[in-house]
């Protein structure tokens, strides 16, 4: 249906606006020294992951291969067969596993693939303002190479979490924002704090980023890009009228609303006065968490939902500074913490049995359907199981594979810039630009 | 001739430029600086940590003055930089520096001609 | 229709993404000291709308009510019954007054939420660099709790004015950009001027805004943004193959084309330089000038339309600040005045006798049609009268409402800041926060 | 179609979009006391092109003239007969060329004037920090009203190029960004380099941009708002269910993503670090490079004209330099060298022979088709041929014609601004506004 | 020693330094001030008020040199930092002030040897 | 009394007000300055050409202080702001000028008592 393709699209692009609002919020939250630096690497890393998802990524993540481990059936440069739109019987093709969705076939690839660009644009934020531009470009290709597609098939490739386990992620909390969450830690941890982030004395010392104005602007974009993300993941309007795409955006909107009020009212409480930085990571920590449960619950749960991820963020922004994991932006507390959670709330907060629902709505696969009952709404636990399993297979895979690129990269082209360089800051070490030139910066920015 | 350095609150520009101009003092030169001083700075939070700012934002005023104008100068920037009646802390200084020698870059005329 | 869904949806995320624009103008216009006091607002300001217009707002506008003076019998958390998009005849349901749209509840749901947020926002600039940040939040929550729903009850819910008047609001003129308009107009008159921004001499002083790309930002977001607010508000495309959104977005357009042009040069004539400023300002008062009969009116006519309004803004901020009554951003002017001239216009340039054309178009209710005929094309004074009693209407609800509202939280919170607050900036005071940290800021900013 | 209907329709509102981002980026690279005055001309530009496009642009553009020179017979202000929807041999009306659209006409004429409007702004990048805010607008107005239009009637207007060539141009490589590349050229070739650019001794001095922030956020929501340019330049999705405006989505995302790569890439190499300018001037080269063969040639294809495109813009920014065509943002560079290309690359990369084949897209006129097949794909030179008449005719028409609109409006009302005004920045000599009050800028800027 | 504090218009700062560098001063510090003396500044405005910007942005220089060094010094400064022949208002001023020691914190080193 | 000026890296600034306060200095004013001096300037580029950047960020502190606390300071300011043991290029320099009177604005307090 041409009205399928419509919205796909429109999601789509929608979600690769996102790459506007993650550069924006993570320079934001940075230094103005390191601005042009992170713009840069926000910049590249969509060019970077269509490359790679379009070489070698979709292919991995959607090849045949039920129930497999990778869905690569030899297949590259989405060259498979298939004869989209057909769907359901009339399906032939290798992409069997997208086959429930009525619209063409470069239209699921173009909605994969500015999926794929968010998970490698996580990790950005959690490597700033120290980490080599090429390093984490190469990490970036691989990421959308190799790491995010094979978990993706896990999940989303009718993989075996998928398959054995009928593990259920409605847009992605664990195939896109843990995954992206998991690289971001173990860049984080590999690469060590800033410079002057921790004090020998144990202090932690705030680095204020350096523009709230871009951060605002970039949170709203996501806010916005997310009605793409979380709706778009219907794939389709014509099946239900929309209802199903409507429901979508406004539970979406709805977690993002109540998790910006409780991270500020909780920053509040805690710190004395309502920091910007908690309110705009709340509203991100409430759209992350509501993205694997936004098609299986309701308004009042999604609000629910919404309110704890808030209350979570800001705990999480302050362990893992107890923690010294120095995550500038709090990517890690947002897309991995959020996103655990948002996983597991589809075993809690589902409303039904939505096991073989698949003719009411145009989001499932013909021989699956949903996710069973949550725990709260009579369905014990488990769908909740099938979750942690996903959870920690994901976490299991994503950890020790970005380790291991992360190591070869610092061993073949090195990770982080020298000490020196990272005083004076990247955009002079890096690219020799200035991201503001003209204003006067104030003495150790 | 004397160069005459001021640190002052901020907001006392207007007020104190007021008060020079009473006393026929129309040329001086402003610079933005920041203050440490006995007054304590305020705190700032970024995400759950705080920042003790503890240079605080003043203007600093330089007049190249005659000897003649000294005090009268001195009187002006006090009564238009004081905080009330009483003043406050970080009020702010005044300096006065001897100088030598003066000269206008347009014209090159020197001393107390060309303050 | 899935064709009439995508079309909402994707317009209402246009009128969300309106919340950047308002963010960005009013904190653009605004001195850099209250940046983050600012952004928070326009941040937040959404999240307590949803809370607030979810809880009880969408009741009480929409809730069965024929003619009356609000909506609600009984409902609330949009648990009423409802099975749209059934349409017409076949509509069962308490919100009837949308009976007429086809597309899924929860679509009406998030385009209404979005226009509510809108009103709300509205406000923000007009007591914007003196207001308390909680002060302000609790506002916006009885603004989309009891304030708009209970005048967008009368207007689109089919209460008193629609019903008995034939009064007509096409995208919102009255609804939202006068209802907001009024309650700022009321804010800044019980907050009082800024400090400094008149003289005691008589005099005005300028307090110029520390961000023009911003505000550039912030005003091109909101003219794209409208094209979700005022095409969108067919809330369909089906049933005319989209002729009349299409309409409708070209006579928004040109309104804004007009406007501009004309503020930009009755500036210039009157001010000697083409400021940036009333540009800005007055594609919004083209904008929100067209917003009421965006759908009854003709190109030529909207071009004279936005002609009119972009005179009318300049005028009314040189007006304002002759009346002492400050408003940094000019919310007042735009939203009010032109939203009072907008709704007038329906009375003047509607093309022709829309009673009873609904089967023509999307937009409309069964029972009722449209509007008469325009003063100037032949339809006499009918129409502009019923336009004047909305107005005056409106008027008369919100201004004491509001009062009331604002001066009940004066007494138990407090409403301004501390005159040494506001002087240092409230993004210290209230927030701990500085929003460009590293920028050397002069002096007495 | 209403699906086809929503299409357009979003899409022109993204390519409105593109309004801010032009707008950013131009101002991200140039001073800061140069920004309120790029704003304000970006601003209203499209204001000026509404009002020229509206009065006589898309008269002269679409009215009756097959094979002619120019389209108009008579009618203006869109007062032409017309009866879309209606298609084919259904279709009655002056405006035949695009009869072949089944979109209402003002959805076709929303489309065509954000066009128009991208045209009107790449002009005023090459041509900033030094022209006369009065002189910009009124070349603006003259560019929507009779440049643009002509050369837009030969190559999408059914015109000579279109009919006795069978040149193609998709999206508009040619009738949009060479048009504008021209007109740039001649305007910064009229007005010649800023003061202190090009150094007595020969040496080119780097003028660096203020704020690469917002080159960044301008250069981002250009590619958002290329997903509007190109993929909405099919029309329509409902004859094929959206698989052409899918394909070509995915084309020009692969296109910028190359371009982006191998900019960044050459940059390095040649300069010896990623300059972040460089970097979203190579996107931008891609995006255009693609533009005119989107929905001729596959993904591959795509990847290889962006590749091209990313490094013909870097030696083409250092060519202009070396000629010393001071063009402060590279809109040469990015739109004219680049429109050429791909221009061109429809004469090479088309994959099969389109002649002919409307009935299998929502693309083509009825009686025409599409192009040959390209050099690359067998079909010899013939396309090649005619796309190069093309470049080389439009060149031929829009040079002279906007050297004159210069020349006389210089004579007129003047073009350049006076040295002193030049130094001190055009925001107060032209408009009297600041920038950033409040921040602190720089000695000589 | 003395420390001469000139006052410049910003865009005369790479002829300064191309005099300075003529006569062999080849270190100085560069600070951003505004002045305010006899030229007067321009009118901005800013929604139909109008903003008088009497502050106008000056560079100043500050360049310590041992005694021989203070005339070809001010010399080299009226030379880079004169508009035209004439030179115009608002091209600045030049402050000579005594100066006791000097220090380079890199060795140590006092006196006319650490200049 | 004297006026201290001390220039210095910018990351140096918390070592030196470490240092001061350690000999009882707890009063200066700070300024953001840039610098020309024997210290090589770093290369910026903006879409292939270079830029020289050859002012270099610096901070400099003015204090004013009683003769006795002359040396204190300086030494510490020495101390604070020497890069490793053997110092760096672009350390930087104390001047220390003589200085006629002092004034608190708060109080009107005069000389050593206001300093
Ligand atoms: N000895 C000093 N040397 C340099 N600057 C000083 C000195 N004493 C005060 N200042 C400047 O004056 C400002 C106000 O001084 P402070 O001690 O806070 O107030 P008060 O003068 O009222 O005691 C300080 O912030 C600092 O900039
Ligand atoms: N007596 C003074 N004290 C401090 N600064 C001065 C003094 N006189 C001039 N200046 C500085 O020099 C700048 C130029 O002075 P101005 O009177 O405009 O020009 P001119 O020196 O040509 O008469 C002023 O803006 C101010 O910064
Ligand atoms: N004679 C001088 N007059 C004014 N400032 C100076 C002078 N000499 C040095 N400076 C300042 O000190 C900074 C460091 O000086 P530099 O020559 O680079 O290092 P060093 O003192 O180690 O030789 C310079 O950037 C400049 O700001």
């Amino acid at each position: 249906m041409a009205a399928d393709t419509v919205w796909v699209l429109v999601c789509g692009m929608l979600v690769f606006f996102m790459n506007l609002g993650f550069g924006c919020v993570e320079s934001g939250f940075a230094r103005s020294k390191n601005a042009v630096n992170i713009l840069s690497k926000n910049f590249v890393v969509f060019a970077a992951t269509t490359l790679a998802y379009w070489l070698f990524g979709w292919d991995l993540m959607f090849g045949a291969g039920d129930g497999a481990w990778i869905g690569n059936s030899g297949s590259w440069m989405v060259g498979g067969l298939d004869n989209s739109p057909a769907v359901g019987d009339k399906y032939q093709g290798v992409y069997g596993a997208l086959s429930w969705a009525s619209v063409p076939l470069w239209t699921k690839f173009f909605f994969q693939l500015v999926f794929a660009g968010t998970a490698a644009t996580i990790v950005s934020g959690a490597v700033a303002e120290r980490i080599k531009y090429h390093a984490f470009v190469i990490f970036s290709f691989l990421m959308a190479l190799v790491i995010y597609p094979v978990t993706g098939h896990w999940v989303w490739g009718f993989g075996w979490l998928a398959k054995d386990w009928n593990f259920w992620d409605f847009a992605g909390c664990t195939a896109v924002h843990s995954v992206g969450g998991w690289a971001a830690l173990t860049g984080a941890l590999i690469l060590g704090p800033r410079i002057g982030k921790y004090g020998s004395d144990g202090r932690v010392h705030a680095i204020p980023g350096h523009n709230m104005m871009a951060a605002f602007i970039g949170c709203l974009v996501l806010w916005f890009g997310w009605f793409g993300f979380n709706p778009g993941s219907t794939f389709g309007v014509a099946a239900d009228g929309g209802a199903l795409a409507a429901q979508v955006a406004v539970n979406t909107n709805m977690a993002a609303a109540a998790a910006t009020l409780t991270a500020t009212l909780t920053a509040w409480l805690l710190l004395g006065k309502p920091d910007i930085g908690m309110t705009l990571n709340g509203c991100l920590a409430g759209l992350v968490g509501i993205t694997a449960c936004a098609a299986f619950t309701n308004i009042t749960c999604s609000a629910i939902i919404g309110a704890i991820a808030g209350v979570l963020v800001v705990l999480s922004v302050l362990f893992f500074d107890k923690m010294r994991v120095d995550d500038p932006v709090g990517a890690t507390s947002v897309h991995l913490v959020c996103g655990i959670f948002g996983t597991l709330c589809v075993g809690l907060f589902t409303t039904s049995d939505l096991t073989g629902t698949v003719a009411n709505t145009p989001f499932g696969w013909a021989a699956v359907g949903g996710p069973s009952a949550g725990l709260f709404f009579g369905g014990g636990t488990k769908q909740l199981i099938a979750q942690l399993v996903g959870v920690l297979a994901v976490g299991a895979y994503v950890v020790p594979v970005s380790a291991v690129a992360w190591l070869i990269i610092k061993a073949v082209v090195g990770l982080r810039v020298a000490p020196q360089e990272e005083i004076e800051g990247l955009d002079i070490g890096e690219h020799g630009n200035e991201a503001y030139h003209g204003f006067v910066m104030v003495r150790t920015e | 001739m004397k160069l005459i350095i001021a640190i002052i609150q901020p907001n006392k520009l207007e007020a104190v430029k007021q008060a020079l101009s009473d006393v026929e003092v129309f040329r001086l030169t402003v610079l933005d600086v920041q203050g440490f001083g006995r007054q304590r700075g305020h705190a700032e939070a970024y995400r759950g940590h705080e920042i003790a700012v503890n240079l605080l934002r003043k203007v600093q005023l330089q007049i190249a003055v005659n000897d003649d104008f000294v005090e009268p100068t001195i009187a002006a920037i006090v009564k238009g930089g004081r905080s009330g009646d009483e003043g406050e802390i970080g009020d702010g200084k005044i300096f006065v520096l001897p100088m030598d020698e003066c000269v206008r870059i347009r014209t090159g005329e020197r001393g107390i001609e060309a303050i």
